[in-house]
């Protein structure tokens, strides 16, 4: 039977030195008297915070939050709240903070910590009904720089906010909306770059699902700004739901004249068309993706010319990232001051980060630009899964670098990131325990980059293949000593040599894994994997100490690698047909398996 | 459309918003996000609907929303109760979804084994 | 004063750089002199002597006993010489790479090709699956370029090795083919 | 015409408004070596051999225009050995094996091993597996020696206005191709005018009949027709 409520009492050193144990057990014998055991249940917690104010207890669900309770305050609380539902008005704390303790006692801390601007509207309201946005206060940004700005003190706007390029680059967005505003010509262009490619990342398939129109509107306010009268927005094939979502959103909005002609009869007039890509990784950098727009073969061009002085059909062109575009409308209603007051002097605003890999909660997290790698990962992602030991973590897609526990402090900023080796790119974060090894790691991303490059330039083409083969070689346990040299003079001449961002980034996996894990290299060059996930570097073995003969590894063995007869132990074995497949690891009730180096 | 008639739209719709106007009392958000359509919140959306419909309840709304980013608590569901903090389900269930129905829109009792955040 | 002690070997190439070799003609004869030729196919020594000062290696590396042979080569050797484009770049014996080894001895020795029709396994040491230029396989500390390196090349580096010199190969010496 | 005064490694060097930085080196008696560049054909930045500092950065001298003041360094340590890994990377895609090609002696890649001191290739050797079209009644496309310098593509292009040649595929396996991938003999828009031929800097695009170190090519026919229609 499921309790109604829980009563959470704290049990942390302050606590229990005022006296929670007799607490406890004051509430203990009322509820039994009340024959309310089955349907109150006592639980201690640890320290809950305010400790000054203990003995403190929460009731959940109901959220009260009781402080200073003495034993003779127990029959009170039994009879009137537990009982008839009445909170024990005297004894309540009420101020915000005791709410937000209460709150957060039995939820997920992956919403407390975080800070939604962008994201404000996902989850909260229906993207489909254009009257729900209107509601947040949607399009009201974009009348009012209709109505009420030039467009020159748009874009000073955009400006002093100090936001810049969440697509990844962290190009001050003020600065080129500018650009383009200055750029002679009257025909003009705004692209969103909907183009997410990284895997793992999904922050803008879920602002353009959850929340479309805030992309639209910002998309308006940035063509008023540039002085362009049709955008396009360039969505991967592969989201189909926000494509039907935007689609359905740019009806509405013409639908009601907040886009297409005449715009809230201002004379302002601005369209947007909808472009799918076919997929390729690198139609995410601008020039090739313009490239694609106008119909040629998805690959980047030398800059400059830049897109804001010759972009798209040569025209200057707006091109922004879909998170960029969804603050717009903030800043526009807020005001820059009040964008600068969220994050950090250089990097202000929020970011949103796609958080995976070993880490208790996956997902979207929104939080203020100077928050920590270890709040991100450990308060909000919820720590390493089954107590084990975290050891890295990779932001910024694949060609993101690795950073190591002891910049676990670091703050969030595109600087931040790019002294540790490692890039903000679109906000992905991969997370790893011990059980990775690194080599392989940046063996799996390099993989991903060298099939993605688009073969236009020949340190990305070839460059890429290059050291993979190197690092493929190195995780065979075939590494030659002077490999690691080749990797970081490869991987160097690559950074700086390639034409567009996919190759000068494409090596920071690995340029990254070698400035913190350089011993893991050097490890894999004399056989050993210490994370043992290199197959080609280990053996599986059976201890016969623990084997007690049970057969069950031997039936699951998928190459009968496996000899021993039932009640006889040990089993072994047989090294030359193993395939290291770490099946009977996972079957054995004992514990008897164990990996060890291959040599 | 002119910016006045865009006020009213918003002030009438933020009524509805806040659950203030006409009969609703519920108001049930379904991520409907493709983590969530993933992870089953398509049929979890239709548990509610039959619910409700079964129980000939008429006040309450059911409707849907992007994804909110918990992706590996997916399906996620939003229940505004008026007046009563707003409570986030995780990991819902179509059998679930009845239970909300039932324990939570009908008696007010959220289903608190299954809560992953509960908002002012 | 002592000779320098020169070695040379032939792996997977034509013998077209030994021969190249052999037509810096009379250069050859001032310069043999200074220099004792102890191991080469143009001498009959079955091991290959240690202490030697400067080895040409012509030809890739193909099979295992090559692998072989360069490791021994580099052990004893205080230069090694990758002489000529097979041993620089794999050249014309790396044209098989792209066909698996096995593939390869089935159409010249398999059915129909010789009379029994039978793989060699003995003779014939292991092929390695790709031909490899011999500074994949082991250090090498200067490339003689050119198929073969014309004779003057060759008799301007050996001149200079002699003169205990390193040889410095820039523009048209660096020309392949 | 108005000129321009930019620094080259220290020197400073008079221009016409307008140039690149390559044109700039190249008026003023200094080498930058390139190899997708071809006068006469538009600049893509693709060999980034001709990658130089300016003003602290890197770029492509072919893509870059001078600017007043502008401070270039080309011959560098560090630009010396990007170049030459850049090179080494090329030689170790495809099979370029010089002693039997007909362009021996005549292959712009071939050169530029010699320019830029390539001793040997430190980069794995990849030796894929290519193939060579004969189709065509008169001209051959190796696969196997091509760099994807897509001056056949641009000539075709640009100057014939045929659009025969195309590029397909991604990273190691991209090619250049003949309407839209068919056999070069069955490429009903090929004009054969043999342009692509004369600006192909290897072996790879070649006349049939030639045997090895005989086919010599004439990329500056490109220019020089460029030059007759601007002056009509």
């Amino acid at each position: 039977m499921r309790t109604r409520l829980d009563v959470l009492i704290c049990a942390g050193a302050a606590c229990l030195s005022a006296h929670s144990a007799a607490v406890r057990d004051a509430l203990a014998r009322e509820i039994e008297a009340h024959g309310l055991s089955d349907e109150v249940r006592i639980v201690e917690t640890g320290c809950m915070g305010p400790c000054e104010l203990g003995p403190v207890m929460l009731v959940y669900p109901d959220g009260a939050f009781y402080i200073h309770v003495t034993p003779e305050d127990a029959a009170e609380i039994v009879e009137e709240h537990f009982l008839k539902g009445r909170p024990v008005e005297r004894l309540l704390w009420t101020t915000p903070e005791a709410r937000r303790i209460a709150e957060q006692r039995k939820q997920v801390p992956f919403f407390a910590k975080q800070r939604k601007v962008v994201l404000k509207n996902c989850g909260l309201i229906d993207p489909e009904n254009i009257e729900e946005y209107i509601a947040t206060d949607g399009y009201a940004a974009l009348g009012k720089v209709l109505t009420e700005m030039t467009p020159t003190a748009v874009a000073e706007t955009i400006a002093a906010s100090g936001l810049r390029g969440r697509g990844g680059a962290g190009f001050p967005t003020g600065k080129k909306w500018g650009f383009v505003a200055g750029a002679p010509g009257p025909e003009k262009y705004v692209v969103c770059n909907a183009d997410e490619g990284d895997p793992g990342a999904f922050m803008d398939r879920a602002l353009l699902e959850g929340d479309p129109h805030a992309v639209l509107e910002g998309m308006a306010i940035a063509a008023y700004a540039v002085g362009a009268n049709h955008g396009y927005i360039y969505v991967r094939a592969e989201y189909p739901l926000a494509i039907n979502r935007v689609e359905a959103a740019l009806a509405a909005a013409h639908r009601m004249g907040l886009l297409g002609n005449n715009i809230m009869e201002t004379g302002f007039s601005f369209d947007i068309e909808v472009r799918m890509g076919a997929g390729a990784f690198v139609c995410g950098e601008e020039t090739a993706l313009i490239a694609s727009l106008e119909g040629h073969r998805g690959q980047p061009r030398p800059r400059p010319p830049y897109p804001a002085v010759e972009g798209l059909f040569g025209k200057p062109t707006l091109i922004n990232n879909v998170e960029t575009f969804g603050n717009v409308r903030h800043i526009i209603l807020n005001g820059a001051d009040w964008f600068r007051s969220i994050g950090t002097e250089s990097s202000p605003g929020t970011k949103v980060f796609a958080l995976s890999g070993k880490v208790v909660n996956t997902g979207l997290v929104e939080v203020p630009m100077g928050t920590t790698l270890r709040e991100l990962i450990f308060e909000i992602g919820g720590g390493i899964p089954d107590g084990k030991e975290f050891k890295a973590v990779q932001t910024g897609g694949p060609s993101g670098g690795c950073i190591p526990a002891e910049y676990l402090d670091t703050p969030i900023d595109y600087e931040s990131l790019q002294e540790l080796g490692s890039i903000m790119g679109s906000g992905g974060m991969i997370v790893m325990d011990a059980d990775n090894c690194m080599v392989n790691l940046a063996r799996f991303f390099l993989e991903f980059t060298a099939n993605e490059s688009c073969g236009k330039c020949i340190p990305c083409r070839v460059g890429l293949p290059a050291m993979l083969e190197i690092l493929q070689r190195i995780t065979r346990g075939d590494g030659r000593a002077d490999d690691i040299d080749k990797l970081e003079r490869l991987g160097k001449t690559i950074k700086t040599a390639s034409l567009c961002g996919l190759g000068q980034t494409a090596p920071n996996p690995v340029l990254s894994t070698l400035r913190y894990f350089r011993d893991e290299y050097e490890e894999h060059l004399v056989g050993r994997c210490r994370a043992k996930e290199c197959t080609a570097l280990i053996r599986y073995w059976i201890d016969p100490e623990a084997c007690r003969g049970c057969d069950q590894c031997r039936r699951a063995c998928p190459v009968g690698a496996i000899a021993g007869t039932p009640g006889n132990p040990p089993y072994a074995i047989d090294a030359e047909a193993c395939v290291r497949c770490g099946t009977c690891r996972e079957v054995c009730p004992f514990g008897a398996v164990e990996i060890l180096d291959r040599r | 459309m002119n910016l006045e008639q865009l006020r009213k739209i918003r002030e009438r719709a933020a009524k509805e918003l806040n659950l203030r106007s006409g009969k609703a009392r519920v108001k049930v958000i379904v991520g409907m996000g493709t983590s969530g359509i993933a992870a089953g919140a398509r049929d979890v959306l239709a548990a509610f609907l039959d619910e409700i419909g079964k129980r000939e309840l008429t006040d309450i709304i059911v409707t849907q929303s992007g994804e909110r980013g918990l992706a590996s608590s997916e399906p996620v569901v939003e229940v505004h109760l008026e007046g009563k903090p707003t409570v986030v389900y995780g990991h819902v269930t179509p059998e679930l979804a009845r239970r909300i129905v039932s324990e939570h829109l009908v008696n007010g009792n959220p289903v608190t084994d299954h809560v992953i955040e509960v908002r002012e | 004063m002592t000779k320098v002690r020169i070695a040379t070997v032939w792996l997977s190439g034509c013998s077209g750089c030994h021969m190249s070799l052999l037509d810096i003609d009379e250069t050859l004869l001032d310069l043999a002199d200074r220099f004792e030729l102890v191991k080469s196919p143009l001498v009959d020594a079955k091991e290959f002597p240690a202490g030697i000062d400067v080895t040409l290696v012509e030809g890739a590396v193909a099979n295992e006993e090559h692998v072989e042979i360069l490791k021994d080569v580099r052990a004893k050797s205080r230069l090694v010489v990758a002489f000529g484009d097979c041993a620089v770049t794999g050249n014309v014996p790396a044209m098989r790479n792209p066909i698996p080894p096995h593939d390869l001895l089935e159409r010249v020795y398999g059915k129909g090709m010789t009379t029994t029709g039978t793989l060699p396994t003995e003779v014939v040491p292991p092929l390695v699956d790709r031909v490899r230029p011999v500074h994949e396989v082991i250090p090498v500390d200067l490339w003689l370029h050119g198929c073969p390196p014309p004779a003057g090349v060759i008799a301007r580096v050996l001149t200079a090795l002699l003169n205990g010199e390193m040889p410095q190969l820039t523009g048209k010496d660096l020309k392949f083919g | 015409m108005e000129q321009v005064v930019i620094q080259i490694d220290g020197n400073e060097v008079r221009t016409a408004r307008g140039n690149t930085v390559l044109e700039a080196a190249r008026d003023n008696g200094i080498r930058i070596p390139t190899l997708c560049h071809l006068d006469g054909l538009p600049d893509i930045g693709a060999c980034r051999l001709c990658m130089v500092e300016i003003d602290g950065r890197f770029g492509t001298a072919c893509t870059t225009r001078v600017r007043d003041g502008m401070k270039v360094r080309i011959n560098t340590d560090e630009l010396h050995e990007m170049r030459r890994t850049v090179l080494e990377l090329l030689f170790a895609e495809r099979n370029h094996v010089c002693s039997f090609c007909v362009s021996n002696g005549h292959c712009e890649l071939q050169d530029l091993a010699c320019e830029l001191g390539m001793d040997s290739v430190r980069v794995p050797y990849r030796y894929p597996t290519l193939s060579l079209d004969a189709t065509h009644p008169r001209f051959i496309i190796d696969h196997n020696r091509c760099v994807m310098c897509a001056r056949c593509v641009r000539v075709c292009a640009e100057v014939e206005g045929a659009h025969t040649w195309g590029i397909a595929f991604r990273g190691t396996q991209v090619r250049v191709i003949t309407d839209l991938g068919v056999d070069w003999g069955n490429a009903e828009t090929c004009t054969s005018c043999g342009k692509c031929v004369q600006v192909c800097p290897t072996g790879a695009i070649v006349l049939k009949g030639q045997a090895t170190a005989e086919m010599e090519k004439h990329p500056e026919l490109v220019a020089e027709l460029e030059e007759r229609r601007r002056a009509g």
